[in-house]
């Protein structure tokens, strides 16, 4: 565990979300089909221009780590549209107000989470088990908390990578679930054995940042 | 089932090009916002309580229609059948406040709600009073209990009405909230559906029903119902339907309705005239008498075949609300008195 | 092709069925004679010159849904698709005649002129003076040395607003024939037809036309129109149906029009906005300024898919008989002063 | 050639259009059947319509030769509806003006479908080969009068027979025309190889007063 390495200073931070960014996009196509599959086709389209739009709004913003995670969540809130861009903007904006203006640690990130998941299931009344992108979300932050009490403080990097994989792990469990809630929600038993696309781009966002640890600066 | 003939250029395009369409139609009563998908009235009053409408598009006239005198003020279109992202209704919300107060009132759907209320905060960021209504008319979609969670279909238009006319006329948001409160506990709506109409991006069905099977309370987009049947007759099912509507609120001996026979795209108004027949019938069984009708494709789900019955219960205020002209591209209106 | 999914109950009693809910949906303004299915409105004072109309039912609204104030005092209904035997627009003539001539104003097609012609000999013979125009609209029927062969489509209803409003407000049946004829010779339409619509009857579509294929041109109940191709976008359509359209009169630079988008009846609002955003654009392009436009199902083929434009010249006249306020079941409008 | 049949008095003419309509009335479904190929398949029942209404309306009626004639026009006119309607209506209308309150003879006969076939052009502008009834009622009338010229005077017996052979020959001949006018138009080249509905109307009309003049009075 290399200390420099052990949180994020705001440019750090704008970087991996900027690799974050890079690699939802360049899975457009996936959450395309996944919500032409059991929902309107619409959310690889949505993320698209919500991560483009970040990208772009990144480099300008105030280098202070809740002004970053708050330029992301409003972006996204107001380019994403639907209820994907409500959902992600809600999960930074709620998660930027938890987090303070010193480096983005291990402790920062699990709090980003849970105060993020709060703020989302309080938007949507979302609860585990509805088929939503909190299936990957609530695992996601569990995990990230359960890590950093495990070896009596762990480093953000591993916290990361924890959670990216908790997350991927819960949007898989989606298949096995019934839409109770949006759109696919129509769908009833049909949604079944598909898994839930706001998941899979919640997965590929953590997994994106994990990835981003372990980058050269 | 064919793919449905749609006249379009880019799919991708529908709700911008149907928004410019849509200003052009308005003759100058309407213009758009830059950068964003919401209409407004240029000609709002200081002082007066704005009203906003919105959510998907795809469903015309139905919001976006429906701006206009002593209708809605501002609405905020999202793409096809997809919320708005919250600026829409966020820039509309600066653009129509005079002041006095700002009333949400859309359909009860989760994207929209979350939408719309991420704007209402950011609006009250900034000082502005903004209060939410939703519109759950659909008794379908959840016993009486339930009701608050329940859909918003063709009620949407009676909603508007008053809501519109109150905010044309009333000095204060609360007291539209509140006249506006009681449109919602006095409208109840239920539709069939008999055949699904298309998703514009694609030509393909927004949902499958088995042949000469229909679904009484299916949503808009294909939401289940109350459940499927075989096809009957357009009197048997207007009594089906009007005895859930009835039962519902209940409407008693006595009420005095607007009734609103709404087609979801492709039926008929030929075959909306034969449901008000059957639906007036049955009324005038209950002793129930209709101070006005409308009849037509308000509330729509692209080619969809089907109606929907609306009734709402008047008192005299939402009477008088009721009788104000209108003017807006998809719902006009002469006032009761003449011209 | 499915069979189309239709809300009905004894089909050969669906002109009977819609006219009696059509009467329901008017709320007193309208009255069905006794015997005869024909609309009339009670309330028409003594000297006033009558506009009867009518046709063959299963075009709703036209013509039946078009008596109302401002608009038709009176509408002779047939059968589905049929023209109404001579005693319904006789017995209705004789309803609203107020000593001071009536107008005959139909479509043009051979049994409604058949029809009518019997029946203005048999009022002649009771004294009544009977003056006729037929509505000849579709540039796509006849070319313009032989306009008057044309056959009548959406053009009906601003025909109907004009002389509807020239008939409120002129004292003699020649102003109101005078005024008629200038709207026949400043209206043309012209309209695609993208798929057919169903016999009410039978189930069965009205016409055939093959996947992918439109008509340009082509009649409400599939008579030939200018050719058929292959389906195309929809700004490409508009240009194409529009060049023809401004050709004919012709339309020039400078000139006012009001602007119709009629939906023949499963084609949604949102396409015809589409349509409407194209013909705007091009219409600017030529110098011409719309003063009105109208969109929506006004002159339809059951859920036929496809659309027409209609263009209307404007002089100062046509233009304040168009502003009238009109209160009638299929078409309602504030009057321009606002009220 | 006996003179007693010479010639209908009223109650003979309304006892011998009872007889058309009969003939006419157990065609319906033939007349339906004619109308759904080539047009909108409601001629048989307007025609069910029109001559019921005639059988009920002859008994009540004045007993003179125009003024029966005239009661069929007006009866068939405002019953029948459509197009058919105010052709046979005009027929009888126009025909009953063109005799005598003499009885009904064959130079009456031919009379009346001179002038019917007149009116009947005048009303519709159809003319022979646009696939009417004006291809039956034409050539009937054009038979009528050659019949009772060419013996130096006929019968009305022989008059009748000869006219509606000849409408029935013009009826077949109609499966030939391509259709010019009314909704058979629409059909454009499709309506060849059927007969004009009007056309076989027309027919079993003048069918039905020949047979008449066969039987027992
Ligand atoms: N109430 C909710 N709470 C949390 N996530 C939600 C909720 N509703 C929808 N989502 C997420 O949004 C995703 C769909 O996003 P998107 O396609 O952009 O929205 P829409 O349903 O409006 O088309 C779903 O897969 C789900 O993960
Ligand atoms: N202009 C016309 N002149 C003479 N006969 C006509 C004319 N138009 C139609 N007909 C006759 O009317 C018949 C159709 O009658 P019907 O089915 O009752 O009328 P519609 O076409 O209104 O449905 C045709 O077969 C034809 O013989
Ligand atoms: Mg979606
Ligand atoms: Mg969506
Ligand atoms: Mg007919
Ligand atoms: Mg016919």
């Amino acid at each position: 565990m290399s200390p420099e390495k052990d949180a994020w200073d705001a440019e750090a931070l704008k970087r991996a979300l900027e690799r974050a960014a890079d690699l939802i996009l360049s899975e457009t196509e996936t959450l395309t089909r996944a919500d032409q599959a059991i929902g309107d086709g619409d959310h690889g389209i949505g993320m698209a221009r919500g991560f483009n739009a970040v990208k772009a709004a990144l480099p300008a913003c105030e280098p202070t780590v809740p002004a970053v995670l708050e330029t992301v969540g409003r972006t996204l809130m107001l380019k994403v549209g639907g209820s994907s861009g409500a959902i992600f903007g809600t999960l930074f904006m709620a998660g930027s107000k938890a987090v303070s203006e010193a480096p983005f640690d291990a402790e920062g990130f699990a709090r980003f989470l849970e105060a993020g998941l709060e703020g989302v299931q309080k938007r949507g009344n979302a609860r585990p088990g509805d088929k939503t992108l909190v299936d990957a979300l609530a695992p996601a932050a569990a995990e990230a908390r359960a890590t950093l009490h495990q070896n009596g403080g762990a480093s953000l990097g591993q916290c990361l990578h924890a959670a990216a994989r908790a997350a991927g792990d819960g949007m898989e469990r989606t298949r096995g679930m019934v839409a109770t809630l949006g759109r696919a929600k129509t769908l009833g038993e049909r949604s079944l054995g598909h898994p839930d696309p706001g998941a899979i781009s919640m997965t590929l966002l953590l997994r994106g940042l994990a990835g981003a640890m372990n980058e050269a600066p | 089932m064919n793919k449905a003939r749609k006249i379009l250029n880019d799919p991708l395009r529908v709700a911008d090009e149907l928004l410019e369409g849509l200003v052009l139609a308005g003759d100058g009563k309407v213009v758009k916002l830059p950068g964003v998908n919401a209409l407004v009235r240029p000609d709002l009053p200081e002082g007066k309580v704005a009203l906003l409408v919105g959510g998907g598009s795809g469903h015309e006239p139905l919001f976006h229609g429906f701006v206009g005198k002593n209708m809605a003020d501002g609405a905020a279109c999202g793409d096809i059948f997809a919320a708005p992202s919250p600026d829409v209704p966020y820039e509309a919300t600066k653009a129509i406040h005079r002041g006095n107060g700002v009333l949400y009132l859309y359909g009860n759907y989760a994207g929209d709600a979350m939408n719309f209320d991420i704007a209402a905060e950011m609006a009250a960021a900034d000082g502005i009073r903004v209060e939410t209504i939703r519109i759950c008319d659909d008794v379908a979609s959840a016993p009486p209990e339930r009701a608050s969670e329940r859909r918003g279909i063709a009620g949407d238009l009676y909603m508007i009405k008053i809501a519109g006319g109150a905010a044309a006329t009333y000095p204060t948001l609360d007291e539209v909230v509140r006249v506006t409160r009681k449109a919602v506990d006095n409208i109840r709506s239920l539709g069939v559906a008999l055949a699904a109409g298309s998703i514009p991006q694609t030509g393909e069905p927004t949902f499958l029903l088995p042949d000469d099977e229909i679904e009484i309370g299916m949503g808009v987009h294909g939401e289940p119902g109350v459940g499927r049947q075989k096809m009957t007759s357009a009197d048997a099912l207007t009594a089906q339907m009007l005895e859930r509507l009835l039962a519902d609120l209940p409407f008693k001996q006595g009420d005095s309705v607007c009734l609103l026979v709404n087609s979801l795209g492709s039926t008929t108004m030929m075959e909306c005239l034969i449901v008000n027949r059957a639906a007036r019938a049955l009324l005038a069984e209950r002793g129930i008498t209709v101070h006005a009708t409308d009849i037509g494709p308000y509330v729509t789900c692209q080619e969809m075949a089907g109606f929907s019955i609306t009734l709402m219960r008047l008192d005299d205020e939402l009477r008088r609300l009721y009788d104000l002209p209108a003017d807006s591209v998809g719902y006009r209106k002469m006032g009761k008195a003449g011209a």
